[in-house]
């Protein structure tokens, strides 16, 4: 049993509107010195047995496919 | 004999009943689709309604773009043979599946945005838009989260180069769309999406008038034209 | 696994008769827990303690409203229209040609206060489940809210929380928003009232109801898995009973899944359509407590029910806590034993999980005396054995003492005659843009925006008309108008005329759609029943509403109960929100709120005093 | 100048319909051996300056104010 997380973020150039609204709300709130905030998702996901290279190279495909589009995102993805 | 127009549901689809019932007020008969068979039953058209499909929670399409019926419906578009409009989670699943560049984001204002919109037709050479001219403006409804339509600034040239931009908002994109893109085609012209409802706007008892009419008129005339079509290999 | 030595068995209650069960904790009165234990002739397991305890709180026993809202009944005008009367899930209404409506308002308060979000979310997805139950397509909603001044802290946490969570929830469903009200008060003020009404359309011969007739007969749970959701106070019971730490903390939070809803929904109706249910009953506040008891008394009385098998979320859960969890989206139906297969095919072509927990039992004459006989088994043991009827419908009722609040003369006194009147007109035009510009006043876009008015394509009226309207035949324009009043300030001022007002208002924005007003739903929202001042606006608001619906002929056909709405000692205004539901033979002829430009030249009229 | 990642998760005990339709998406695709999916956010936050323990605890109060829902989420905070 493995635990693995995969980041998805925006690319850069894509504009991430809830990250600026957070940007916002900090800034009325009074929390100062913040300069960027961009908003990803998350994935948790466990997986049975063993995370060997073929499996790795399996789950990075289904990021790929399926948790991130490729047009507007990137992902990283570790074992924990 | 009229045109047969496939509507697809997938579990979370809400304006397929709207769907239909636009095909049958343009006099076209309207055929249910679902998600889970790999059958598209010979339609000469085929409509990927609004909705949350799959309950959008990934991304919107995200999950729709993988069901059995996209399998045959993919190819079949791809070849230019078949004529497929998506509406709103249509739109997205078409951009999700890669038939149609881009993507489409949250709104900018982050709300569900529901309202009347007018909407200027940009290209008429679609098998969705020949009954309308180009330049000419319609009324219809605009109610969508992920409306934001983003691609990178090669591909909306391109778009624009090919005249494959549908059609744009009047008055700037209420969720931020770049180029005020309301909605794009493939090459051939038979694939579009499209991001306002014209479904919801083919009676102005229900609607804000009966504009959006013209897009299922629009098809059936194209299918009356053209040749039959082969349901693919197979 | 919880320890088998510390199951509460009911083996176990007749052996230990001076266990102390923490039935205060649970809300229940000194003299209730002796009631219970009057009935089952010895003390009630935790189980059983848990059932009593949902049962029996004011939420789901109406015990001290009960006594008003019998006027509601008693004073009913005669009507043909109505079907099914106050009792069932929601009231049935005949509106022609074969078709029959059902419509229903209900509260959800406090979750909405806690988690905006959510708590308005599963607040439209409780009632939509109460009208599917009823056997009918949830065909629209509206919403009527009340918060605190628009521009303090708490309001700008909870107002958007509140309006994504409704336009969450009902958008994903596919549900026209068709109207309701947007209120500011101070007196709302961390306590915002989230009221959602729900309508759906059915045949007449398509009414089903909450009863579970022919031994025999399966007991089917469909939809969602059960976990910890909204079992804050199961936590007491099973932390007293079993000093289990694991259970320490649960959340009071329940979490809506929209999406499962719409695939419940469609399931339903397909497995009606087929002919496939005897009864059903969706799983409300009180979860698996209220379903199997409900249903249960409705029936043959007998019920036998194996609680292992419920499915669940958190494997962890004590069968008390599965007893009081508040998961969404979940429902109960009785199926004939041949055609169980048939049922689960369905539910598995629109992937919902269905679970056989159990079965409709015979009675002996002797447990039909008691109130019936529901058995509840966990891990073999027998750990519920109830009369249904006794949790269910003999719950405690109460004549709370009330009495007119001491400031009330104070407060008619307080006339807005003594209020400076503007002098100049530039005074005049100030108030009258302070007027308009108030944020109860001013276009509600904001929110409304928000709402799907589109989906289904039969809306024929939404905001911003007096009324919603949706068409319910394609076939003959035959439609439904709705319209939801109420005036917290009004009712707080004279309670019997305020509710009165709010009633006639929601009456005439039906009316002027061009829909005869046929039947009343209606949502109390009001302080704490054990405050006398609260419980003399209660009964002041009931009489009112049921004198003018029987002077206006229409019968109230169900509604809901908020009491306990108050900031420290200070209640709420009292709030009573009147839905009024009409009937149009023709949508075509349908009059809208504003002026129509084609009608230049046309004369305007002011009717009324 | 630092990056400061929050990582906000649903708390176990509540319910994730998005990890479920996840969940249910990749049985449809065939991807075995997938057990659990939760889906959660991840919040990027360019902050100016060093961040020391007192930053720390400021960004702390931040994150559970503006990025978290302490109601149903848990998070936590890491300097990248
Ligand atoms: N919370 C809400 N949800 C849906 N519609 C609303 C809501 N609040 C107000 N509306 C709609 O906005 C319009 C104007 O509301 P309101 O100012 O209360 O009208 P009126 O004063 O005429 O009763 C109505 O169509 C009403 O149904």
């Amino acid at each position: 049993m493995a635990r693995v997380v995969v980041d998805v973020m925006l690319k850069p150039e894509i504009l991430d509107p809830q990250g600026q609204a957070i940007l916002g709300a900090c800034d009325r709130l009074g929390f100062e010195g913040i300069s960027d905030v961009r908003q990803g998702k998350r994935f948790e996901m466990e997986v049975d047995g063993e995370v060997d290279d073929a499996r790795l190279e399996e789950l990075r495909q289904l990021a790929a496919t399926v948790l991130a589009n490729p047009v507007i995102e990137d992902f990283e993805l570790r074992v924990e | 004999m009229t045109a047969r127009v496939g509507v697809v549901t997938f579990p979370g689809s809400l304006d397929d009943g709207d769907a239909a019932r636009a095909v049958r007020v343009a006099g076209a008969q309207p055929v249910a689709l679902w998600h889970d068979d790999a059958d598209l039953k010979g339609v000469d058209a085929v409509i990927l309604p609004g909705g949350f499909s799959y309950g959008d929670y990934l991304r919107c399409g995200a999950i729709a773009r993988f069901a059995p019926v996209m399998a045959e419906l993919i190819p079949a578009a791809e070849s230019g043979s078949l004529p497929v409009l998506g509406i709103c989670n249509g739109f997205q699943i078409l951009c999700e599946s890669h038939l149609l560049p881009g993507a489409l984001t949250r709104n900018r204002s982050l709300h569900f945005i529901n309202r009347q919109q007018r909407v200027r037709i940009e290209s008429a050479g679609t098998a969705w838009t020949g009954g309308y001219s180009s330049g000419q403006e319609i009324l219809v409804v605009l109610k969508s989260g992920e409306g934001n339509y983003v691609a990178a600034p090669e591909t909306l040239d391109d778009l624009e180069r090919t005249g494959r931009v549908v059609a744009r908002y009047e008055g700037g994109a209420p969720n931020g769309s770049q180029r005020e893109i309301a909605g794009i085609s493939n090459e051939h012209g038979n694939v579009v999406g499209l991001m306002p409802h014209p479904e919801h706007a083919v009676d102005e008892l229900t609607g804000p008038s009966a504009d959006g009419l013209g897009f299922f008129t629009s098809v059936l005339a194209h299918a009356t034209a053209s040749a039959p079509v082969p349901a693919g290999p197979g | 696994m919880p320890d088998a030595p510390h199951l509460d068995t009911v083996a176990t209650a007749e052996t230990t008769p001076d266990t102390p069960l923490p039935y205060a904790e649970l809300g229940m009165a000194d003299d209730e827990y002796t009631r219970v234990r009057e009935i089952l002739g010895r003390r009630p397991t935790s189980a059983e303690l848990a059932i009593y305890s949902v049962m029996w709180s004011e939420h789901c026993s109406y015990k001290s409203s009960k006594v008003h809202l019998r006027q509601f009944g008693e004073k009913a005008p005669q009507s043909d229209a109505l079907l099914v009367g106050i009792g069932e899930n929601a009231g049935v209404v005949d509106v022609g040609d074969g078709y029959a409506v059902t419509f229903k308002i209900e509260s959800h308060n406090h979750p909405s206060y806690v988690e905006p979000h959510q708590g308005a979310a599963t607040g439209v997805g409780g009632i939509v489940r109460d009208i599917l139950t009823m056997g009918a397509r949830p065909v629209a909603v509206l919403d009527a809210l009340r918060f605190g001044p628009a521009d303090a802290p708490d309001t700008r946490r909870v107002l958007p929380g509140v309006v994504s969570g409704i336009s969450f929830y009902g958008n994903c469903l596919g549900l026209p928003n068709i109207g309701g009200e947007l209120g500011f008060d101070a007196g709302y003020a961390a306590n915002p009232l989230v009221n959602a009404l729900c309508v759906g359309v059915m045949r007449h011969e398509d009414v089903k109801l909450a009863q579970a007739p022919g031994p025999g007969n399966k007991v089917v749970l469909f939809g969602a898995t059960t976990g910890p959701d909204g079992i804050g106070g199961a936590s007491v019971l099973a932390s007293a009973s079993f000093d289990d730490e694991s259970h320490a903390k649960r959340p009071s939070v329940q979490v809506g899944d929209p999406f499962l809803e719409k695939l419940l929904i469609e399931c339903s109706l397909e497995l009606f359509r087929e002919g496939l249910v005897v009864g059903i009953q969706d799983l409300g506040a009180a979860g698996v407590s209220c379903s199997t008891t409900e249903l249960a008394a409705g029936g043959t009385g007998g019920m036998r029910i194996d609680l292992d098998r419920v499915p669940l979320r958190d494997s962890r859960l004590t069968p008390e806590e599965i007893l009081m969890s508040e998961s969404q989206e979940r429902m109960m139906a009785i199926v004939e034993p041949d055609r169980l297969d048939a049922f689960m095919a369905t539910c598995a072509r629109w992937n919902i999980l269905a679970t056989e927990i159990g079965e409709v039992t015979d009675i002996t004459a002797e447990e039909e005396k008691r109130g019936g006989r529901l058995v509840m088994s966990w891990h073999g043991e027998t750990i519920v054995d109830l009369p249904p009827r006794t949790a269910s419908d003999e719950g405690p009722v109460y004549h709370r003492p009330y009495s007119r609040p001491a400031d009330q003369d104070a407060l008619r006194e307080n006339d807005p005659l003594r209020l400076r009147r503007p002098e100049t007109d530039d005074e005049l035009r100030d108030q009258v843009l302070r007027v308009l510009s108030a944020p109860g006043v001013c276009d509600p876009r904001w929110v409304t925006e928000q709402y799907d008015h589109y989906v289904r394509g039969n809306t024929v009226l939404a905001t911003p008309d007096d009324g919603g309207m949706v068409r319910i035949s394609e076939d003959t324009g035959r439609g439904v108008a709705l319209a939801t009043d109420g005036n917290g300030r009004y009712t707080r001022l004279d309670p019997y005329t305020g509710t009165q007002a709010g009633y006639a208002e929601a009456f005439r924005n039906v009316a002027a759609t061009g829909a005869r007003p046929l039947a009343v739903t209606n949502c109390l929202n009001f302080g704490s029943p054990e405050d006398p001042g609260v419980m003399w606006q209660f009964a002041e608001s009931t009489r009112g509403l049921a004198d003018a619906c029987e002077v206006l002929g229409t019968p109230v056909t169900g509604g809901n109960v908020s009491f306990y709405n108050q900031t420290g000692e200070t209640a709420i205004h009292p709030t009573p929100v009147i839905g009024v539901l009409g009937v149009i033979d023709d949508v075509t002829t349908r009059l809208r709120s504003s002026f129509s430009p084609d009608l230049d030249g046309a004369k305007i009229y002011l009717l009324g005093e």
